[in-house]
C-alpha cells in the first residue's frame, strides 16, 4: 500500500480524535504499517470543530498530515464544508447520516457510505458516548483499511475496563450495520 | 520555710559563682560599629584610640575605676555583626574580688 | 522477564515520547508549569515518575520550575522541565544560571506560534535563535530538534547524555506539530539504553568548578562534605565570586570551549540526497518532514534536490554548509518563523538562500517548499 | 584587664573565614542574623555537611558565600524554588534559605507563598531591613509607609507586607519574628525553626543604617538598632493579623504560628513513590492526604485569639 490518507471531521465531543487514534494505532502497532495520527481542534474543549488525520504508508511517512484524503469521514455539517473539497478523486466518502446534509454526492467520489451513528448510539446502546466507536466499526467494515481483529484490539485496549463491553457492542453495531436495510 | 541563715548562705554561694568573663577580639574583623559597646549591660567596653588595618577603632575594656567587670553574658558576641568579639568564662572565687 | 527487558512498541505523541525517553535515561525529577502545547509532557511525567521512584512537582510558574530543576540536579537527580514559548521566555534567566553554574539539566520547549500568547495550540518555530541567544551574556548552547515521536524519545535520551557529559543545560527544541502527532515509538530494552552520568570527584572536598583536561569539572554531590559554593557571579574554580575581567575571560573561555571543542561530537545532521544535489533544503523539526516530501517531489520532476536536516540545531554546522556552498550548491531554508536559521545558513554559505518561511499556525505544505526549490534552481547565485 | 587578641572565633568552623571580613557595612544587622543562625545550628548539633544554605540576590543573598556548607547563591527571587528542588530531591538534607525581604517578597513573592502553602520542609530566614540595600536604598515591599527611600523621595505611598502574617496564613508550620536586638530570642527562635518539620519562617528585623536609617531619622548605627528596642513588643502567640508594621509605632514580635508536626510536602512526594501507596484505592489516598494538613485549624485559633486560654471542655476530667 502506498500513501493512504484518512480524515475524520466533526465537532468536539463526538470523539473524532479517539476514532482516528484507535485506527492509526491499530495500523501502526498491529498491521505493520507506518501510521501517523494528527489532530486539529478549536480552542473550545466542547462543541468546537474537531478533526483527526491518519496517514498510512509502507515506508516512513514524511509529511504527516492528510493533503487529499483517500478516505473522508464527515460527522458534522461544518466538517463537510471544510473538508469535502479536499477529497481525492475516486476516494471513499463516509458520512454521519443524520448530521450531514448532502444535496448531491459529488461525482468525484468513488464510493459513498452513510450511517446514523449517533442515533444507533442512543437507541441501540443507550449511550451517545460510543458514537465514535460505532463509526470506527463502520469504517473498518466498508473500507477494509484495517482488519477487524486488529482494530477491535486497539479499541478495547484504549478504553477503560469498565466500558470495554459497551465499546465492544458499539464496534459490532457499526461493523454489522446494514446500509441497505433502511 | 527558708531560714535567715540559709538565705545568707545561699547569697554567699551565689556571689562566689557570679561568672566572670575574658573578652577576646579578632581585631582585623572589627568594623568599629560600636554595637558591642552600646549594648554591653555592664558597660565594660569603650572605643579605643587604636585603628585596625581597615581603619576602624576596635573596642577595648574600660580601665578607669570604678568600673564593673565582664560577667560573661555573651551579648557582645551575639550583637557583633562581624564575628570579631567574644567572651570566655573565667572562674573566680570571692577572695579574688 | 519484566517489560523493561524486551523492546516494546508504543503509539505515542511526541510529548509523551519525550517524557518516556527522559524516564528511560534516568530522569527522576521533573518540575514544570502547564502550558500548551507542552502540557502532555508534564502530565505523562506526573503519572509515570512516581511509578519509577521519581519526583514530579507542578510549580507555581516557569521561573520556579527551572529553579527547582537546577536544585534537583545539584541534589543528584537527572532533572527536566518542559514548557512552550512564553514559559521558555520566563526560563531564560535561570537557563543562564544553569550555564554559569554548569548544572546538567534538560529543558523541553514545545514551540508554538508567537510572539506573546500568539497561537497557543498551533505551530511555531520561533525560538531557534532564542535557544541560542535567549539568555543574556556569552555562552554556547546545545539544542536538539526532533521530527517524530521516535526522535523525541531518542533525543530526550541524548539531551540528558549531553547535559551530563558537558555539565550544561540542554534544550530539546520541539514544536507543536511534532509534540502532538502520534506515531509508533520503539522503546528499547532498558539494558540497551546508553545512559551517561556526570563525572563525580574522587577527592573530598573537591572544588565544584575545577575542570579536567576536557574542560568539564567533576560535579561534587551535596551532603558529602564538599562544602561547595555555587554562584551565578563570575567565580573561580572553588566557586568564590571573583568579579574581574581576568576571571571572566578565564571562566567564559572554558564554558564556551567545553562545547566548541566537542562540536563535532555533539552535532548530528541528516544529509539525504545531498551529494549530487544542486539544491540543498535546510530544515528542522516538523518542517523537515514537509521538506523531505518536497525533495521527493522535486526529484520526481528531475530536479536534483537534497535535504539537510538539523537534528541538532545548536551547535550549528557552519563548516559543513560552507563546504557544500563551495561545491556550488544553492540553498533553500524552510522554517516556521521569519528567517532565523536563514541568518545562520547565509552566514555559513556566504550567499543568499531562498527563504520559505511561514509566520506560524501550520506546517509548510510540501508544494510550498517545492516552489522554493524551483525558485532556487532558477536563481542566479 | 586588657581585651585579649584572638585569631580565631568560636563559630569559625562554620564559616569560610578566608572570605571575612564580609561585604556588609558597619552596623549592618546581617552578621548578627548569621551569627544567631550558626549558634542555633551548633546548639542543635546540626551537621554542616548535611546542611545546604540557599540565597537569592541582595545584601542578604551574600550569606551563602560565607557559610562553610554546601551553599548556593542563586538568581534574584529564585532561592525558594531552587531550595525546594534540592529538598524534594534530597529530603535527608537540611535546607535553609537565607535571603532578604525584597528577594523573598517582591521578585520572589509568588514562590514563598506557594512554598508555605505546600509546607515543604525548609527553613526560611527572611531578613527584613525595610529597604533594597545592595542597589542603593530603593523602596522595598516592606518599607514602612511615609519612609524616604531613593525611589520614594516624597515618602512611601505603599503599605508594606505583614510578612509574618502572610506566611502564617499561607500555610507555614512555624512563623516567628524577632529583631537583631533580641539576639538571644532570635537564636532560640531559629533553633525552633530549624528543628520544626515543615515550612518554617523566621522574619528578622534588622537595621540598614547605610541605606535606610540615614534617610529616616536614625542618626547612626546605634540609633538604627535602638529603633527595634524602642518599638518592639514581645507577645505570646500573637494573632498573625497583628503583624502589621507602621512607622514609629509599636510592633509585635514573637511566634505567630507553631503548628503541630505532620508529614510535609517532601514526605508526601516520597510517599507517592511507594508502590503500596500507589496501589491503594483513591479513597484511601485521599484520606491519607487530608489527615495530614491541620494547619488551618491552628490558624483559626490564633486568629480568634483563643489559643492561650484552655478550650471549654478541656478543663473537665
Amino acid at each position: 500500500m502506498s500513501r493512504t490518507e484518512i480524515k475524520i471531521g466533526g465537532f468536539g465531543g463526538q470523539g473524532v480524535i479517539l476514532a482516528g487514534l484507535v485506527l492509526a494505532r491499530a495500523l501502526s502497532l498491529y498491521e505493520g504499517k507506518q501510521a501517523v495520527f494528527t489532530q486539529e481542534y478549536g480552542a473550545e474543549a466542547r462543541g468546537g470543530s474537531s478533526a483527526s488525520g491518519v496517514v498510512i504508508d509502507d515506508e516512513r511517512v514524511d509529511y504527516p498530515y492528510p493533503l487529499n484524503p483517500d478516505i473522508m469521514v464527515l460527522m458534522s455539517q461544518g466538517a463537510m464544508k471544510t473538508y469535502l473539497p479536499l477529497m481525492k478523486d475516486g476516494g471513499i466518502l463516509i458520512i454521519e447520516k443524520d448530521l450531514v446534509r448532502l444535496d448531491k454526492i459529488p461525482e468525484s467520489v468513488g464510493e459513498f457510505h452513510s450511517i446514523p451513528a449517533t442515533k444507533l448510539a442512543e437507541e441501540v446502546l443507550h449511550n451517545k458516548i460510543v458514537t465514535n466507536i460505532i463509526m470506527v466499526g463502520f469504517i473498518a467494515k466498508v473500507t477494509g483499511v484495517v482488519s477487524k481483529e486488529n482494530i477491535k484490539r486497539s479499541v478495547l485496549e484504549m478504553v477503560p475496563a469498565k466500558v470495554r463491553e459497551l465499546n465492544d457492542r458499539a464496534f459490532e453495531t457499526g461493523y454489522n450495520y446494514d446500509e441497505g436495510a433502511e | 520555710m527558708v531560714t535567715e541563715a540559709e538565705k545568707q548562705r545561699l547569697l554567699e554561694r551565689e556571689a562566689a559563682t557570679i561568672p566572670r568573663g575574658d573578652v577576646y577580639i579578632v581585631e582585623e574583623r572589627c568594623k568599629g560599629c560600636g554595637l558591642c559597646i552600646a549594648f554591653c549591660p555592664k558597660k565594660v567596653l569603650v572605643e579605643s584610640d587604636r585603628i585596625n588595618e581597615k581603619g576602624y577603632h576596635p573596642p577595648e575594656l574600660v580601665e578607669k575605676p570604678p568600673v564593673d567587670v565582664c560577667i560573661n553574658c555573651g551579648f557582645c558576641e551575639r550583637i557583633c555583626p562581624d564575628f570579631a568579639i567574644f567572651v570566655k568564662e573565667k572562674k573566680v572565687n570571692n577572695s579574688e574580688q | 522477564m519484566s517489560s523493561k527487558d524486551i523492546a516494546a512498541d508504543e503509539f505515542l505523541s511526541g510529548d509523551a515520547a519525550a517524557a518516556e525517553g527522559a524516564i528511560a535515561v534516568g530522569c527522576r525529577f521533573f518540575a514544570g508549569y502547564p502550558i500548551t502545547p507542552s502540557s502532555e509532557v508534564a502530565e505523562r511525567m506526573a503519572r509515570r515518575l512516581p511509578e519509577v521512584g521519581g519526583i514530579f512537582i507542578q510549580m507555581e510558574d516557569e521561573l520556579s520550575s527551572i529553579a527547582a530543576i537546577l536544585g534537583g540536579s545539584w541534589a543528584g537527580k537527572k532533572s527536566m522541565t518542559a514548557t512552550s514559548g512564553p514559559g521558555f521566555s520566563l526560563m531564560m534567566e535561570n537557563y543562564g544560571l544553569g550555564i554559569m553554574t554548569e548544572t546538567p539539566t534538560v529543558i523541553v520547549n514545545v514551540q508554538r506560534g508567537g510572539p506573546s500568547t500568539g497561537l497557543p495550540t498551533l505551530l511555531g518555530q520561533g525560538e531557534f535563535m532564542q535557544a541560542r541567544f535567549g539568555t543574556h551574556g556569552s555562552l554556547e548552547a546545545i539544542a536538539l530538534s526532533p521530527e517524530s515521536p521516535q526522535e523525541c524519545f531518542d533525543f530526550a535520551i541524548r539531551a540528558f547524555n549531553l547535559a551530563e557529559r558537558f555539565r550544561t543545560p540542554v534544550i530539546l527544541l520541539m514544536d507543536e506539530s511534532v509534540g502532538h502527532l502520534f506515531e509508533k515509538v520503539r522503546i528499547p530494552p532498558q539494558r540497551n539504553i546508553e545512559a551517561v552520568s556526570r563525572k563525580l570527584p574522587e577527592e573530598v572536598p573537591y572544588p565544584p568548578f575545577r575542570a579536567d583536561e576536557d574542560l568539564v569539572p567533576p560535579m561534587p554531590p551535596l551532603g558529602d562534605g564538599h562544602h561547595i559554593h555555587v554562584t551565578g557571579l563570575t567565580h573561580d574554580d572553588e566557586g568564590r565570586p571573583e568579579m574581574t575581567p581576568k576571571m571572566q575571560e578565564e571562566l567564559m573561555g572554558r564554558l564556551v570551549n567545553k562545547i566548541r571543542l566537542y562540536k563535532d561530537e555533539i552535532m548530528d545532521i541528516e544529509e539525504d540526497g545531498i551529494d549530487d544535489a544542486d539544491i540543498v533544503v535546510v530544515a528542522y523539526g516538523i518542517t523537515a518532514r514537509s521538506a523531505r516530501r518536497a525533495v521527493t517531489l522535486a526529484r520526481e520532476k528531475g530536479i536534483k534536490a537534497g535535504l539537510f536536516r538539523l537534528k541538532t540545531v545548536w551547535p550549528f554546522p557552519t563548516e559543513r554548509l560552507r563546504e557544500l556552498a563551495e561545491q556550488g550548491k544553492k540553498f533553500v531554508v524552510a522554517e516556521v518563523n521569519t528567517g532565523q536559521a536563514l541568518i545562520m545558513v547565509e552566514q555559513a554559505t556566504r550567499k543568499d538562500a531562498v527563504f520559505v518561511g511561514k509566520y506560524g499556525g501550520e506546517p509548510h505544505k510540501p508544494f510550498e517548499i517545492l516552489n522554493g526549490i524551483e525558485e532556487a534552481l532558477h536563481a542566479d547565485n | 584587664m586588657p581585651i585579649i587578641k584572638a585569631d580565631k572565633y568560636p563559630l569559625d568552623p562554620y564559616l569560610r573565614t578566608e572570605r571575612l571580613p564580609h561585604v556588609w557595612c558597619p552596623g549592618c544587622g546581617l552578621g548578627i542574623v548569621l551569627n544567631a543562625f550558626l549558634r542555633a545550628m551548633q546548639k542543635l548539633g546540626m551537621d554542616p555537611d548535611k546542611t545546604v544554605v540557599v540565597s537569592g540576590i541582595g545584601c542578604t543573598g551574600r550569606t551563602a558565600g560565607y557559610v562553610k556548607m554546601d551553599s548556593f547563591h542563586t538568581t534574584h527571587g529564585r532561592a525558594i524554588p531552587f531550595a525546594l528542588g534540592i529538598k524534594a530531591a534530597r529530603p535527608d538534607l537540611n535546607v535553609v534559605v537565607f535571603s532578604g525581604d525584597g528577594d523573598l517578597f517582591s521578585i520572589g513573592g509568588n514562590h514563598i507563598i506557594h512554598a508555605a502553602r505546600r509546607n515543604i520542609d525548609i527553613t526560611v530566614i527572611a531578613v527584613n531591613n525595610f529597604i533594597y540595600g545592595m542597589t542603593g536604598g530603593q523602596l522595598a515591599p516592606t518599607t514602612p509607609e511615609t519612609s524616604i527611600t531613593t525611589t520614594s523621595p516624597y515618602g512611601n505611598l505603599e503599605s508594606p507586607f505583614n510578612m509574618a502574617g502572610l506566611m502564617a496564613i499561607a500555610g507555614a508550620s512555624y512563623v516567628a519574628r524577632w529583631t537583631t536586638v533580641h539576639a538571644r530570642r532570635l537564636e532560640k527562635g531559629l533553633e525552633k525553626a530549624l528543628s520544626k518539620r515543615g515550612f518554617s519562617f523566621v522574619e528578622v528585623m534588622s537595621p540598614c543604617p547605610t541605606a535606610f536609617g540615614r534617610r529616616n531619622k536614625m542618626k547612626g548605627i546605634i540609633d538604627s538598632m535602638m529603633y527595634y528596642q524602642k518599638y518592639a513588643i514581645i507577645k505570646d502567640n500573637p494573632n498573625p493579623l497583628d503583624g502589621v508594621i507602621k512607622p514609629n509605632e509599636k510592633f509585635v514580635i514573637g511566634e505567630f504560628m507553631d503548628a503541630e508536626d505532620e508529614p510535609t510536602f517532601d514526605d508526601k512526594l516520597w510517599e507517592l513513590t511507594k508502590r503500596d501507596f500507589l496501589e491503594t484505592s483513591q479513597a484511601d489516598r485521599a484520606k491519607w492526604i487530608l489527615e495530614h494538613r491541620r494547619h488551618l485549624e491552628t490558624l483559626a485559633t490564633l486568629i480568634a485569639g483563643e489559643n492561650i486560654a484552655p478550650q471549654e471542655g478541656e478543663m473537665d476530667e
